[in-house]
């Protein structure tokens, strides 16, 4: 076993031993800072994979800004401490056979389909990532980019009136 | 002659009817509308009559093709044979009737006039349709119309009964669109498939294909026309409607299934049609005895004569599953002759009904003294229904029965003989009721009040009359305009 | 038109008299309508008259044989091309004979009615009613055709209908209308399958067709009608048996006369025509237009001769034992009609063996005079005692004296006694009877002796029997000169007609037919007739003990008889108890239960699903997510490995 | 590439995505529900450049698809916190299934 | 990159526009009144349609990542036509809302986004579109801010719809690793019917079977229309329904061609499953807006009929029946706005004795009514017909019957409603409710189409000479 291959498998059970530990953890607090582990250890991942746009992209994004807002929001509505309830037994039951179901599924539908590796250069340099982005031909993302930036401004739009609001709730 | 007209002049009629607020207008331009379409259908026969003897030999006459939806093959095709030519001028009598027992009705009466004058609509349409997408379309027409008269103008368990007419009615649509689509895609004019009559009249359809598209269609058809079991929107349809709905409702509606069951399915699948004679020919016995049994013990009029239209269209089911031409010949005379007729009593339930303001057999009694005429028109009607000779019953039940004696296996001749043993029980029921109705001691004593029928209820009897004894005192004419259509659906049978 | 079709005006004018008064009469001929009517009838009778003359003298015989002619012919309705319905005029000499009869009685009953009837509320439409029933007697009679016979047979029964259901607030006279009308209309229905075996058969509707074809045993209709069965019986059987059942429907024959007695709850001018003389005998007619038919087959002409005969006998019992005058002679007149009914039973098609065929017709002939002069009379004692019942009536011999002859001459006519029209007639009938069954002749000469008897104690009863009758109607007199008319003139004709040398005209196959009189054989059937009158004169003459002894006496038989042997009970069991309760109302609860609780039920159950499943929308978002993925499995697992 | 197969990496984002699923059906808390949408879209962006790193390389179409994803996520997720924020001020809880009036 | 970009481009460049404007209008400082802000924007939308069918050319851009052509033109155009029907609808509730501007601002971008969703060409840009035209919806479901209901509708939304996006990137990513591309055109030669497809497929579908409610990923349709405000409503349950349609349609017809028997079988599940789950959750509902969210279910699951059809006679029937189905439901959802925004009723009972007091709205509810119950001479009849034929074609005669069967339950609860409006009667029905002109230019435009798009075969036979072209 190489050490990449180690790194690998370390990175996989952290990041899927903090997933799981984020989605059952009681306290809420807690399970936003598993989840941020989780982020990170995705991250690490895409280092091992040599995307480094992408992990870089993940810290600031993930770890910067979602679960920032998420822990804002949670100071906003909760207290720290407090625990969450459970689940409905049957549902947690359900949910768990549902998931396990739908993993096997998954996972065997992909093991049959027999992905290959491919063995040429993968160029994930920031310049080729940059000229892309802003490319008008038949590589290039200029108007998916042009679309997110609208759909930031809704979404920007929408936070405003939603959250920033004056009038008191009707009871 | 332009058949359109049949479609634009009620359309016309029924639009200056949403223009006008007054009363003594709305039923001005009810009444003219209805009398214009009626002079209209007359009109339609003598034409008809005018092309057939200057040697004019077509299978269809004044046929129209408009361009429709041009991308699925689907024409407006329009053209009448003497078959149409008799249900239409059956559904102008009884429009015209059907408004005139109306003429007092003072609730929304612009709304009623409007939706009547929308359903004879649909009924001309449907039948001068000959294209099935559009027959389709003018069956379907028909359905809301019906729904809102029962519903806002009718008495009784009026919104159950409103509900499960239309319901029932769409399922019958519902089936029968199956059909169409079946015959559709198994015929192919030059690559286009086609909804076109005369085309797939023309196409060789293969049996097996027939067999597995004929159920939907006659079934469909046959609910519109009280096919046993599906026969039970009739009475509670029929008893809670108002007058001129009923009237329509039996008098016409069902006949739309008739119609449908001998033109599409019969016509179009004509192997499938021999296929299933023998069911069909089940069904309809089961449907004159039964539901001349069940007549029996009914206790209200209108529920009376709703059970008696089971029974009777019993007979047009039984003549096209027949098979011959004579069977033919007497379902079609069936059909006008039950429409007239049970039009005709149901005018006459109505009249009775908007004075005693009852429908119960055991609470009328005597009429005959308080009003002879009424009285005496519901005899006419009653006899009417038990077929005796010079009404038009007599007429279309015997051209049934002869139709049916004609083959000569023994299960054919037992179905007819059944079908012959329902014009005793008929005759049971209907005395019943006349006799204790009409006849009889007076139960009411405020009865003694009530007055006989006034002009327009007069007039509208008189209407249904002429159209029973003409039809009945001189069937032959009746027996000439249906002929050449029998012939050519008895062609299409006996070829394959 | 031709120089006949003055023909087709005898049943056009009672048909104008229907439409006039039926439409305008209440309105603008209150009063004046029987009038109207009866000089219309009178037009017609004069018609009949002249076309008997016409017919029996001039035009009728070829090679001396009378022909049927086919005076008119139209097609009214084209089944296909062998088969339709004309409307048509077929003279021979038993329509000939008809007509003349049917107008004949029917204008004394204008006239009689015009008394009678005076003062009526509907008194127009009582005459129209009579002009429809004698339009459509007259269009049964001269029919060409089976099924136009088969429409006037139904329009008869529909005036007959009308007619005793003319006092329409009385609840028995609605129930008797109705009763009449539903059991005919059961026989009718064999007659309507007769007819499509028959028509179908040979091909053809037409009368002459029919019978040309069926009586030549070489022809191929013959030979397929006789070797085709249905259950072991040959369809000529079948048909004949189920036309004789239509013909026994309308005459009032064992089983199905119980309509009959009731029947008399209508005017009684009405019974006199439609009861007694014209409608009732139509079954006989019916049998002897299709006579050359039914002799082509022994078992069917069987049949006749036992229902005739059982008629006969049954019905003279229980005449014995009524206490309604009117329903005496309802009796009577079945009795009557069983006679001529077994007469042709017994008879062959043709020369001598042709006795019973004649003399049922003779015999038809004469009893519609006698009887209806029997029933006027009744009609004329009921308008004076308002009764029906012999126990109000009583020495009204003197209170009306021309009623009272007129009446005995009917009674004697009827009993058979000699030198009245009856007894030639029914002298013809049991020395056919004597010929050909043994059996027969004997039931006849007892039912005569019956007759005899029970006519007697109506008679008695009647004039005799207690002194005056207290609630005779004094001002009322005897009635209008209208009513007595008809009474004197039927009563010259009851006496006259059995003079006329019958066999010179009506014989089965249209030939001469010598007179067979034979003092000798009258010898049993008169004494037998004078027995039953001296019983009844012993018993009835006066008021005494003797009959209500003589009855408990015979104890059962008696009060079955009185009861008329319960038939009308087994009826009602029938229809009230079996057809009500275990056809009508299962069939209406399977309606409502079953047929259309599916239908609804479908629409609960629909409900109900819709109620149940409400759950699925819990609202709660996590649990529809769930469901989501639930159903992405499922459909995922379905597409890739079930479902190939 | 040579060491780990594409199926283990791929086993990964898998087990990420349903653990991220599990945790969706059960958390009653909002905003947890929000944090294991966060790792569905986590484990679909390592889906993506695995596919695209190990078995597409010649493009950078799947690259190109988890930025906008992470983006998309990041606008989705305040949309969706200002709509919890909202509905705590309505209800005065973020437990869903305080959120269920709507129903049947 | 010429002047060409602008023409393809029009109608996105359009909205753009016209958000921005909002947006200046909405941070300048001086103060709009509701009422005149409104007008203008109702103009500009009219223009903005108006403006659609002229100029239009074909072709794509973005290497091949956004293509136009005139059926895609229509299809835009029809949306515009919808957004304008609902803006001016939801007028009389807008003059008193305070974040009108924002309202056009969120509507508009999720229009934007269907727009060009129906023009991409490229999974990525669909997938960005798909979102743009989500999130912004979630939003305004929220809109009736001070509403409980409204922000657990929202909320509802938010959560359904990134759980459906995540699923869909799932599909996406197996997508793209199985063909290794994101062009629908070069997809297709990649794509063989392997296990793993077909899961991916099913996947994608269940993303777009949660956007246009097909059951079982439906059940978030019905809380979510009747918490939010009604403008939003019909908008999610006409255009959102409609826009992904128009894609789906040619979807499954070229580029999922090679998984035919999935896609049949898909399609004939969901469409059974749908029939019936949504009638028979319509028949108990006394919401009028739940009501008309189980019945568009129900709608649906028609629509995905005529998909199966698989061909252009399918494709045609589809986007026939979106336009049948768009001004069907807006006539509904018209009316029902405009009795909430004056009464604030809403449920099936408030509408007891409603003709006596409102005859016109009456009969348009009951017109729109009867062409979603599919029954002549109303468009929706022509609609249904054309779908039923078209799932014909497949010979799948129970499947068939069953969905004919299917009309007549859907017409019991239409038929509901319009005897409650017309049979039943109220001691406090609603009162005389004024309509304003908006209101009743959209009433005219919504009845005139569903009169007239059945009656004269214009518009199918365009639509279907453009699905034949393209």
């Amino acid at each position: 076993m190489t050490a990449s291959q180690i790194i690998f498998y370390i990175l996989s059970a952290f990041i899927l031993g903090t997933g799981i530990l984020s989605v059952t953890s009681r306290k809420i607090f807690r399970s936003a800072i598993w989840l941020l582990f989780s982020l990170i250890g995705i991250a690490g991942l895409y280092f091992w994979m040599e995307v480094q746009f992408i992990a870089a992209a993940q810290i600031i994004v993930y770890v910067g800004g979602i679960v920032v807002l998420i822990i804002f929001s949670i100071f906003l509505t909760q207290q720290s401490g407090k625990q969450m309830e459970k689940a409905p037994l049957l549902r947690t039951v359900a949910s768990a056979a549902a998931v396990l179901l739908g993993f096997a599924l998954t996972f065997v539908l992909i093991f049959k389909h027999g992905f290959v590796g491919y063995n040429g250069t993968f160029l994930s340099n920031v310049d080729r990532i940059g000229s892309a982005m802003l490319g008008t031909d038949e590589n290039g993302f200029a108007l998916p980019f042009e679309l997110v930036s609208m759909l930031l401004l809704a979404a920007m739009i929408g936070c405003i009136v939603i959250a920033l609001k004056t009038k008191p709730t009707e009871e | 002659m332009n058949l359109l007209l049949l479609i634009l002049l009620p359309l016309t009629f029924s639009l200056a009817l949403l223009l006008v607020t007054k009363l003594h207008l709305i039923r001005a331009i009810a009444l003219t509308g209805a009398v214009v379409q009626w002079s209209l259908t007359i009109a339609l026969l003598f034409f008809y009559w005018q092309q057939k003897s200057t040697g004019v030999d077509s299978i269809m006459y004044f046929e129209a093709v408009y361009r429709w939806y041009d991308a699925l093959g689907i024409n407006f095709h329009i053209g009448v044979d003497g078959i149409s030519i008799a249900m239409i001028l059956l559904t102008s009598t009884v429009v015209l009737a059907g408004v005139l027992v109306s003429w007092k009705e003072e609730r929304m009466t612009k709304e009623f006039f409007f939706l009547l004058s929308f359903l004879s609509l649909g009924a001309y349409g449907f039948f001068i349709s000959l294209d099935l997408f559009s027959m389709f379309f003018f069956l379907e027409v028909a359905v809301i119309p019906k729904f809102l008269l029962i519903g806002i103008w009718g008495s009784g368990k009026k919104e159950y009964s409103a509900m499960k007419l239309a319901l029932m009615l769409m399922a019958g649509s519902a089936l029968v669109f199956v059909g169409l689509a079946g015959l559709y895609y198994n015929t192919s004019v030059n690559g286009v498939h086609s909804f076109d009559m005369m085309e797939i009249s023309k196409a060789s359809i293969p049996a097996a294909t027939q067999n597995l598209f004929f159920p939907f269609a006659f079934i469909g058809f046959g609910i519109f026309t009280a096919l046993f079991p599906f026969h039970t929107w009739v009475p509670d349809g029929h008893s809670s409607a108002p007058t001129a709905a009923s009237m329509f409702l039996a008098g016409i509606s069902m006949k739309l299934g008739g119609y449908g069951c001998l033109r599409v399915a019969t016509w179009l699948m004509p192997d499938a049609a021999q296929h299933y004679s023998t069911i069909i020919i089940i069904l309809a016995c089961i449907a004159i005895l039964y539901g001349a049994f069940a007549t029996m013990m009914q206790t209200d009029l209108k529920y009376i004569n709703a059970y008696s239209s089971v029974s009777h269209c019993g007979f047009v089911l039984l003549g096209i599953g027949m098979l011959t031409k004579t069977a033919i010949n007497g379902a079609v005379l069936q059909m006008v002759s039950h429409g007239l007729m049970t039009a005709l009593f149901f005018a006459v339930i109505g009249m009775v009904y908007e004075r005693t303001h009852t429908r119960k057999v055991a609470e009328l009694g005597g009429l005959l003294k308080v009003m002879p005429f009424i009285s005496s028109v519901f005899v006419i009607a009653g006899l009417c229904s038990l077929g005796l000779p010079g009404l038009s019953g007599f007429v279309a039940e015997m051209t049934v029965f002869m139709g049916g004696w004609q083959k000569a296996e023994s299960f054919y001749r037992i179905a007819t003989i059944i079908a012959c043993a329902s014009i005793v029980v008929t005759a049971v029921y209907i005395l019943r009721v006349t006799g204790s109705s009409i006849m009889g001691p007076l139960k009411n004593e405020q009865h003694l009040q009530l007055t006989d029928a006034k002009w327009n209820e007069r007039t509208a009897a008189f209407v249904l009359l002429i159209g029973i004894i003409a039809m009945g005192v001189a069937p032959f004419w009746l027996v000439d305009l249906i002929n050449p259509g029998t012939e050519i659906i008895i062609q299409k049978i006996s070829s394959n | 038109m031709n120089d006949s079709s003055y023909i087709l005006l005898i049943p056009l004018l009672p048909l104008a008299a229907f439409l006039l008064l039926g439409l305008f009469g209440k309105k603008h001929f209150s009063k004046s309508a029987g009038i109207i009517a009866t000089l219309m009838l009178f037009a017609a009778t004069v018609l009949s008259f002249y076309t008997a003359y016409q017919y029996f003298f001039i035009t009728g015989k070829v090679n001396d044989i009378y022909q049927p002619i086919t005076a008119i012919k139209y097609t009214w309705l084209s089944f296909s091309d062998a088969l339709q319905i004309d409307m048509g005029i077929l003279l021979d000499p038993i329509s000939v004979m008809m007509l003349v009869v049917i107008c004949f009685v029917s204008l004394m009953v204008h006239i009689f009615s015009l008394g009678y009837m005076k003062g009526e509320e509907r008194f127009a439409t009582y005459y129209s009613f009579l002009g429809l029933f004698t339009f459509s007697m007259l269009g049964l009679v001269v029919a060409s055709n089976i099924f136009q016979m088969y429409i006037f047979w139904e329009l008869v029964g529909v005036s007959s209908f009308l007619l005793i259901g003319y006092y329409f607030q009385k609840p028995s006279a609605v129930a008797a209308s109705k009763k009449a009308f539903i059991v005919t209309r059961f026989a009718d229905l064999g007659f309507l399958i007769g007819i499509l075996i028959i028509g179908f058969q040979t091909g053809s509707l037409d009368f002459t067709t029919i019978i040309q074809r069926l009586t030549d045993t070489q022809s191929s209709q013959f030979i397929i009608i006789t070797s085709a069965s249905f259950l072991g019986i040959s369809f000529l059987t079948w048909a004949l048996t189920l036309i004789f059942i239509g013909g026994a429907g309308k005459s009032a024959m064992f089983p199905l006369h119980i309509w009959l007695p009731d029947a008399m709850e209508g005017p009684t001018p009405v019974s006199a025509l439609i009861h007694a003389a014209t409608m009732v005998v139509a079954g006989v007619f019916l049998v002897a237009r299709m006579f050359p038919v039914f002799s082509m087959d022994p078992t069917s002409l069987e049949i006749v001769t036992w229902v005739g005969a059982s008629s006969a006998i049954i019905a003279a019992i229980i005449a014995c034992t009524q206490t309604d005058i009117k329903r005496v002679l309802a009796y009577s007149t079945m009795s009557q009609i069983g006679f001529m009914m077994f007469s042709l039973g017994v008879s062959n098609y043709g020369g001598e063996s042709g006795l019973g065929y004649s003399a049922s017709m003779f015999h038809l002939f004469t009893h519609a005079f006698f009887k209806s002069l029997l029933f006027l009379g009744a009609g004329a004692i009921i308008h004076m005692v308002h009764s029906n019942e012999l126990k109000d009536m009583g020495g009204l011999r003197k209170q009306m004296p021309i009623t009272h002859l007129t009446f005995l001459i009917g009674c004697l006519a009827i009993s058979g006694i000699p030198f009245f029209a009856g007894f030639f007639s029914k002298e013809e009938i049991l020395l056919a009877a004597y010929n050909a069954n043994k059996i027969v002749f004997v039931v006849a000469l007892l039912t005569s002796g019956l007759t005899a008897f029970y006519m007697f104690r109506l008679y008695f009863s009647i004039f005799w029997n207690k002194e005056s009758s207290k609630q005779t109607d004094a001002h009322h007199g005897e009635g209008s000169f209208s009513m007595k008319l008809p009474l004197v003139i039927l009563a010259m004709c009851s006496i006259a007609a059995g003079y006329i040398s019958f066999g010179q005209f009506v014989t089965s196959d249209g030939k001469l037919l010598e007179s067979h009189f034979h003092l000798l054989f009258s010898i049993a059937p008169v004494l037998t007739a004078l027995a039953g009158i001296g019983v009844a004169t012993y018993l009835f003459l006066r008021e005494n003990e003797c009959p209500e002894k003589y009855s408990k006496q015979l104890g059962g038989f008696y009060k079955s008889a009185l009861h008329k042997f319960y038939i009308d009970e087994l009826y009602l069991f029938i229809t009230k108890k079996i057809i009500f309760n275990f056809i009508a109302k299962p069939a209406a609860w399977v309606d409502k239960n079953i047929v259309d609780g599916f239908m609804n039920g479908i629409a609960t159950s629909t409900a109900q699903i819709s109620a149940s499943i409400k759950n699925l929308q819990s609202g709660k978002v996590q649990n529809y997510t769930l469901y989501f993925f639930g159903g992405l499995v499922t459909i995922t697992i379905l597409l890739i490995y079930l479902w190939k | 590439m040579t060491e780990i197969h594409v199926h283990h990496i791929l086993f990964v984002s898998t087990a990420l995505f349903f653990i991220g699923m599990y945790g969706l059906f059960t958390r009653r808390n909002l905003i947890s529900m929000l944090m294991a949408i966060e790792l569905m879209l986590n484990s679909v962006n390592i889906n993506f450049v695995v596919f695209n790193k190990y078995i597409h390389a010649g493009k950078l179409d799947g690259l190109f698809f988890t930025i906008f994803i992470i983006t998309i996520a990041a606008a989705e997720a305040a949309v969706a916190l200002a709509i919890i924020i909202n509905l705590y001020r309505s209800h005065k809880s973020i437990d869903v299934e305080d959120a269920a009036e709507l129903k049947y | 990159m010429d002047t060409e970009f602008f023409f393809l481009m029009k109608h996105e460049l359009m909205i753009t526009l016209i958000i921005f404007i909002l947006l200046f209008i909405k941070l300048s400082t001086t103060e709009w009144k509701n009422e005149k802000l409104l007008s203008v924007i109702n103009i500009l939308l009219a223009i903005n349609f108006v403006v659609g069918f002229f100029l239009n050319k074909e072709g794509t851009l973005f290497g091949d990542m956004f293509r136009n052509n005139e059926l895609l033109v229509l299809e835009k155009n029809i949306l515009n036509l919808g957004t304008l029907l609902i803006s001016l609808q939801s007028y009389e509730w807008l003059k008193k809302h305070e974040h009108a501007p924002e309202f056009y601002m969120l509507l508009l971008s999720s229009l934007l986004g269907m727009h060009f969703m129906i023009s991409s060409n490229n999974l990525l840009l669909f997938y960005l579109s798909l979102e743009l035209s989500t999130i912004p919806l979630a939003a305004l479901a929220n809109f009736d801010l001070d509403k409980k209901r409204s922000s657990e509708a929202a909320m509802k939304m938010i959560f359904s719809s990134a759980f459906a996006s995540c699923l869909l990137l799932l599909g996406i990513s197996f997508l793209y690793g199985t063909t290794g591309s994101l062009h629908f055109s070069e997809m297709i030669v990649q794509l063989s019917g392997s296990p793993l497809q077909i899961f991916a497929f099913v996947l994608v579908m269940a993303g777009f079977a949660f956007k246009i409610s097909a059951v079982p990923f439906h059940l978030w349709t019905a809380d979510v229309y009747e918490g939010s405000p009604v403008a939003v409503t019909a908008f999610l349950s006409v255009l959102s329904k409609g826009s992904l349609l128009f894609v789906l349609a040619p979807l499954l017809y070229k580029t999922f061609a090679p998984l035919q028997t999935s896609v049949y079988q898909l399609l004939l599940v969901l469409s059974v499953a749908t029939m019936l789950i949504g009638n028979l959750f319509a028949l108990r509902q006394q919401n009028l807006k739940r009501f008309l969210a189980f019945s568009s279910i129900a709608q649906v699951g028609f629509i995905l009929i005529g998909l199966m059809g698989e061909s252009a006679t399918g494709t045609t029937s589809v986007v026939y029946f979106v336009v049948v189905y768009l001004f069907s439901n807006l006539a509904a959802f018209g009316v029902v706005s405009i009795i909430s925004s004056a009464t604030g009723k809403e449920t099936v009972n408030d509408l007891k004795g409603f003709y006596k007091t409102n005859p016109l709205l009456s009969w348009i509810l009951a017109i729109a009514l009867f062409s979603l119950a599919g029954i002549p001479p109303t468009a929706g009849f022509f609609g249904k017909f054309f779908l039923l034929l078209a799932g014909a074609a497949k010979g799948n005669y129970v499947f068939i019957t069953f969905a004919a069967l299917n009309m007549v339950v859907s017409l019991y609860y239409y038929l509901r409603i319009i005897k409650t409006m017309f049979m039943d009667t109220s001691n406090g029905p609603i009162q005389k409710i004024e309509m304003n002109s908006y209101s009743k230019i959209a009433a005219i435009i919504c009845v005139a189409g569903i009169v007239l798009a059945g009656l004269l075969s214009g518009a199918y036979n365009f639509i279907n000479d453009l699905i034949l072209l393209n």
